[in-house]
C-alpha cells in the first residue's frame, strides 16, 4: 500500500515537472507553472523518498537516519531560500551558476559512494549498469560543477580570461582531457567489478580538472552560453544519477532541464550568429582588448540634459534600446516613470529588446517587468527594427554591443553577422553610458560617432533621473 | 562491443532507453514553447527541477549503516546541496514571475 | 549483433512517428512527415518484425511461415493501395471509419489467440500482465471494429438512424453492456490461470455487440464525431496489442494515434458547442426530422443565373461558403475558376471554412487544396466574421447548418450555442443548393427567408459552371 | 486489489507505466501543434500508424507451429488487414497532401 502511495508520488511528480515547464509558455499561468513543478512536483518527490519503503530501496535493511536528511534539508533550504532573496536581477547569472554546480556537484558526491559500495561489496550489484550510470554521473557532474563554478569567478570578474590558459595550445590540451577521460571511463566500466576504487578517484580528479580546463579559456562574454550548457550538463547528471538509482523521477526531471538549458544554448548561439563550438573554442571575448582602438581620431558628440529632454518632449515616437547597463544601474524604474511622462504628453513609447542584451535571456523582460511595463510594449528584434525606421527617437540605456552597426558591415569586427538593432534608422540617437568603455564583447562601437548620435554621460539611472525633473519642468 | 550490445538489448535496459528517448523528445517539444520573455525564468525554474538529485542522496542516507559516516556525509552533503539547488531555485524563479504577473492587473 | 539492429530500427522507427506527426504542423513539412511516419517508420516496424531473432520473440523456436506473412502483406497492401486511389476525397470519413475496424479487429484477432495460447500452455506464460492487456485489447479493439462498421454503415445511408435502436432505453441498455463488459474483464482477468477459453469468447461476443450497439443510436451527424474517437481506441487496442507482445513500437504508435484521435473528437465537439457525453447519449440529429416543418408560411426568393453573374461582377469583395454540398457536387475546381474570373476583375475573394463543414475536421481545406486555393485565402471562423461584416456578397456552396442563424437566437434548435458564420453580415447572401432540403443536422434553415438572401436552386457544379459562362459573356 | 497493486509496483510495470504516461503526453503535445487545415491528413495518417498492430500479427505468424492453422489463419488475417490500413492509411494521405504540396509552387 504504502508502496503504491510512494510510486504513484513519483509518477505525479514527474508528470507535475513537464506540465509545470509547458505552463511557462505563458506569463499568465507561468508563476502557477512554477510551483505545480518546483513546489509540489518536487515536494512530491521529496517526501516520497523519505517515506518510500524498504522494498522500493532495494535494501534489505533501512536505517533511515532521518536526523541527517532533516538536518540537510533545513540548512540547504535556509540557504537556498535566503540566497533566493537576497539576490539581485543582475546576478542571475551568477546564481544560476552556482546552483548548477551544486547540482552536479551531488551527482558526483552519489557517483563515488556507489563506486565505494560497489567495490567494497562482495558481490557487487547492478553489474555494468551500474557502472556506467555512475561514470556518466561522474564524467557530466564533475563536468557541470568545476565548470560553473569558473564560470562563475569569471562573470564576478575574480579570474580573467588569460588565468590559467596556455594562449595556443588550450585547445589541444582540452582534447587531450577529454580523450583520457572518456577513456578513464570506458576503463572503469570494461573492468566491471575487477576494478578498484582508486580508478574512480583518478576518473573523479580527471573529470573535474576537465570542467576546468574546458571553460577557463572561454571568454567571458560568452559566459551566459557556456551557464546553459552547464545547465544541461547538470540536468543529465542528475538523470544519469537517477540510473544509480532507478528513480525514473530524477530521470525525467533531469532529461528536462537538458533540454531546457540545450534549447537556451542554441538560442543564444543563433542569436549571436556563431555556432556552439564557435563559442567553445573560438575567441571571441577571450582577446579582452580587441577594441578600444581607434577612439582619438573621431569626434564624439554630446547633448545636454536640458536638450535631451525637450527633443523627447517634442517627439512623436520614442523607442527605449536597454542593454546590460539598464540592470547594472537599476534604473528601469525611472524608465518607466519617463515612459509614463512622455505617454501623458502623447508620445507613443517602446521597449527594442535584442535577444541577447543583457547576460542572460530575457534578461530585460525580467527587469521592465519589474517595473510593470506592460509586455505588449516591449518589441522583438523584427518588430522593433521596423519599428525603429519610423521612430523619431532611440534612446540608449547602457546597451552597446546589440547596437553595433560594425555587426552588419565590418567583417574584421569579432562580432560581424551578429543580428543587431538598427537604432541609426531613428531620426536621433541619445546613448547613455558612463564612459567611453566598450561593453561585454571588448570592442569598440562606431554607432557613438555617428552624426544621428549624441552621448548622454553617467549612470543610467542618475541621467534618467535628471531627465525626470527637466521633464516635469518643461 | 558484444557487452555494449547485450546491454543495450535487455529487455529492461531496452525500455529505459525508450523512456530516455521520448521523455528527451517531449523537453524539447514542451521546451521550445515558451516564449523569449520568459527564459530567464526558464533558465532558472527548470534550474530548480536540477535539484532532483536530492532523491537520490535521502535515498543513499536512508540506506547507510548509522555507523558509516562516510556515506552519512557525503550524502548529509548531498542532501544539502540538492536542497540548496530546489528550493533557491523555485523561491528565485517565483520572485521574478510575481513581477509578470502584477501586470495582468 | 541481428538484435541489436532490430531494437535500434524498431527505435527509430517509433521516433519517426513522432517526428512525422510533429512535421504534420505545417504544409511545407506535412508530407515528407507522412513519408517518415508512414513509410520508413512503418516500413521500419515491419522489416524489424520480419527478421527479429527467436530472442527477440522470446519464443524458444521461431517457424518463420513467411509464406504467410508475405502473402498477407501483399493482399493487404494491393487492397489498401487500390482503396486509397479509388476513394473520392468526400469519402474520406467512411474510408478512415474501415480502416479504423480493420485495426480493432486485428487486435481482436491477436487478443483471442493469445487467450487460446495462455489457456493451453501447460505453464501459462506472463500472468496478470499477459491477461491485462489481452482484454484490454480485446475491449477496445471490439467496440473500435464493430462500432467504425456501424459508423460506415450510417454514413453510407445503408442503415438508418432508428435502426435497432430502444427509443427510450437505449442509453440504460449501454450502461448495462458497458458494465458486463468491465465485469468479464475483470473476471477473466482475476481468474488467472484458472480461465478457459469459452469465458473468453463469451467476453469477446458482448465487447462486439456493445460496439453496436454503442454506435447505433447515435444520429448520423455525429458519426465524424464518433470516428475521431474509434480511431482513439482503435489506436489504444494496438498499444494494448503492443503490451502483449512486448512491443514497444506498438505501444509508441498506438498512443500517438489515440491522442490524435482524442484531440480531433475534442475539437469537433468543441466546433459544435457541445460536451462529448452530450454526442455520445444525446438525442441530436438522432431524432432525424426535427426540422423540415414550417417551410410553407414563409416565402423563398430566388435569383436568377445572370444576376448572380452581375452583382459578382460588380462587387467588391466576394466570399464563398463551402460546406459539405461542395463536396458531394465536387465543385471545388469550378469554385476556383470564378475565383480567378472575379480576382481578375478587382475583386477581392476569401473563403469561410466553418472549422465543422463537410463531414470531417479540415474537409473543405483538403477540397481547396486540391483546386489549388492558396491556403491564406481561407479564413478561419473568426476572421471569416469579421472579413464578412464589410463583404458584398456572400456565396453559400452547398453549407447549411455552419450558416444557421438558428444557432444564436433559437435557444429550442438543437444545434443552438454552436458558433457560425454570420454570412448575413454580409450586404447579399447568394445560396446554392439542390431543393429546401435540410443539411445534416435534419433542421430547417431561417437563413433562406432572410430578405437578403437569394436561393440558386441547382447542383453546385453545374451552377457554377453556368455562372462561369456568364461571367464570361458580361 | 492486492494484486492489482503488486503488478503496478513491479519495477518493469512501473516503467512501463512511465513510457505509457510521457508518449501520452509527448502524443498531445505534439498534435496539439497541427493547424486546422491539415486536420483530415492527421486524422488519416495517424489512422494509418494505428496499422502497426501488424507487427504483433507478423510476430504471432512466426511463432505459430506450420501445422497449426488456427493460429497461422488468424496471423494471415492480421497481416492483412494490418497492412490495408497501414498501406491505404499512408497512400491517401500522401495523396492528399500532394494537393497541399503544388500550392507552393
Ligand atoms: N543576454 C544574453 O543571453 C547574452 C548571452 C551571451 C552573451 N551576451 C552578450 O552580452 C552582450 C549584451 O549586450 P548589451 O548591449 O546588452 O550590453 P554590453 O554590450 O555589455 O554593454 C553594456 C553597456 O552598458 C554600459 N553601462 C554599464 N553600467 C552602466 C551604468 N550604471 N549606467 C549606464 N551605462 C552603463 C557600459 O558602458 P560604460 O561602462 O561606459 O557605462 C556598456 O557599454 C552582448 O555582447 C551579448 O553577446 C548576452
Ligand atoms: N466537419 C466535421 O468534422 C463535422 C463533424 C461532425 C459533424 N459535422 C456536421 O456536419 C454538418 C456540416 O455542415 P455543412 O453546412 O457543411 O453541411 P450540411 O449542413 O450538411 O448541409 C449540406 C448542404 O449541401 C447541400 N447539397 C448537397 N449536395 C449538393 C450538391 N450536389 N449541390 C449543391 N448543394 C448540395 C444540401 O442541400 P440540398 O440537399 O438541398 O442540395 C445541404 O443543405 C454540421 O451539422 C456539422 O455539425 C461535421
Amino acid at each position: 500500500m504504502l508502496l503504491s502511495i510512494v510510486n504513484l508520488a513519483f509518477l505525479i511528480g514527474a508528470v507535475l515537472f513537464v506540465r509545470g515547464l509547458s505552463m511557462l509558455s505563458s506569463p499568465e499561468t507561468a508563476r502557477k507553472g512554477n510551483i505545480y513543478a518546483g513546489a509540489i512536483g518536487m515536494g512530491l518527490a521529496i517526501l516520497g523518498s523519505i517515506f518510500a519503503p524498504a522494498a522500493k530501496l532495494g535494501a534489505a535493511e533501512v536505517h533511515n537516519n532521518y536526523i541527517w536528511i532533516l538536518a540537510g534539508m533545513l540548512v540547504g533550504g535556509s540557504i537556498g531560500y535566503y540566497a533566493s532573496y537576497k539576490v539581485k536581477m543582475t546576478a542571475m547569472p551568477q546564481m544560476v551558476a552556482i546552483f548548477n554546480g551544486l547540482g552536479g556537484a551531488t551527482a558526483v558526491l552519489l557517483a563515488m559512494v556507489e563506486f565505494n559500495n560497489f567495490y567494497s561489496a562482495d558481490v557487487p550489484e547492478g553489474g555494468m549498469g551500474a557502472l556506467l550510470s555512475s561514470a556518466l554521473a561522474l564524467i557530466i557532474g564533475g563536468v557541470a560543477f568545476t565548470g560553473s563554478m569558473i564560470a562563475f569567478l569569471k562573470l564576478e570578474e575574480v579570474i580573467k580570461d588569460n588565468f590559467l590558459v596556455i594562449p595556443k595550445f588550450h585547445t589541444y590540451l582540452n582534447l587531450l582531457l577529454l580523450a583520457v577521460m572518456l577513456g578513464l571511463a570506458v576503463w572503469v566500466v570494461a573492468m566491471g567489478d575487477k576494478g578498484e576504487m582508486w580508478m574512480a578517484i583518478v576518473f573523479m580528479v580527471v573529470a573535474l580538472y576537465y570542467g576546468i580546463s574546458f571553460v577557463v579559456p572561454i571568454g567571458g562574454a560568452d559566459m551566459p552560453v557556456v551557464i546553459a550548457l552547464l545547465n544541461t550538463f547538470s540536468g543529465l547528471s542528475a538523470a544519469s544519477a537517477g540510473l544509480i538509482y532507478d528513480s525514473k523521477i530524477m530521470v525525467v526531471g533531469g532529461l528536462l532541464v537538458g533540454a531546457s538549458g540545450m534549447i537556451l544554448t542554441l538560442l543564444m548561439c543563433r542569436a549571436m550568429n556563431r555556432s556552439l563550438l564557435n563559442v567553445l573554442i573560438g575567441g571571441f571575448g577571450g582577446g579582452g582588448a580587441a577594441g578600444k582602438a581607434g577612439t582619438g581620431e573621431q569626434v564624439v558628440k554630446e547633448v545636454s540634459m536640458n536638450d535631451a529632454a525637450i527633443q523627447l518632449n517634442y517627439s512623436k515616437s520614442v523607442v527605449f534600446v536597454p542593454g546590460y547597463g539598464l540592470a547594472v544601474a537599476q534604473a528601469q524604474k525611472v524608465c518607466k516613470e519617463i515612459e509614463d511622462i512622455l505617454e501623458a504628453n502623447g508620445v507613443e513609447v517602446r521597449y527594442a529588446i535584442h535577444p541577447v542584451a543583457g547576460r542572460m535571456p530575457g534578461h530585460m523582460n525580467v527587469l521592465l517587468a519589474e517595473a510593470d511595463v506592460p509586455y505588449p510594449k516591449l518589441l522583438d528584434l523584427d518588430d522593433a527594427n521596423s519599428f525603429l525606421a519610423n521612430a523619431d527617437i532611440a534612446v540608449i540605456v547602457g546597451a552597446n554591443d546589440v547596437v553595433n552597426p560594425a555587426a552588419l558591415d565590418d567583417p574584421s569586427s569579432p562580432i560581424y553577422g551578429m543580428p543587431i538593432l538598427r537604432v541609426w534608422d531613428a531620426k536621433h540617437v541619445i546613448v547613455l553610458k558612463r564612459s567611453m568603455n566598450p561593453g561585454y564583447a571588448g570592442i569598440q562601437n562606431p554607432l557613438f560617432f555617428h552624426d544621428r548620435t549624441r552621448m548622454l554621460f553617467g549612470d543610467a539611472k542618475d541621467t534618467l533621473t535628471k531627465l525626470v525633473s527637466e521633464l516635469k519642468s518643461l | 562491443m558484444q557487452a555494449a550490445m547485450d546491454f543495450f538489448n535487455t529487455p529492461a535496459n531496452y525500455l529505459w532507453i525508450y523512456l530516455l528517448v521520448f521523455t528527451s523528445i517531449l523537453g524539447f517539444e514542451v521546451i521550445s514553447k515558451v516564449p523569449t520573455i520568459l527564459h530567464t525564468p526558464l533558465m532558472s525554474g527548470s534550474n530548480a527541477i536540477s535539484g532532483i538529485v536530492i532523491v537520490g542522496a535521502i535515498l543513499l542516507v536512508r540506506q547507510a549503516d548509522p555507523n558509516d559516516y562516510f556515506t552519512l556525509i557525503m550524502g548529509f552533503l548531498g542532501v544539502t546541496l540538492g536542497m540548496v539547488n530546489a528550493a533557491g531555485g523555485f523561491f528565485v524563479t517565483d520572485r521574478m514571475l510575481q513581477m509578470f504577473k502584477k501586470k495582468t492587473k
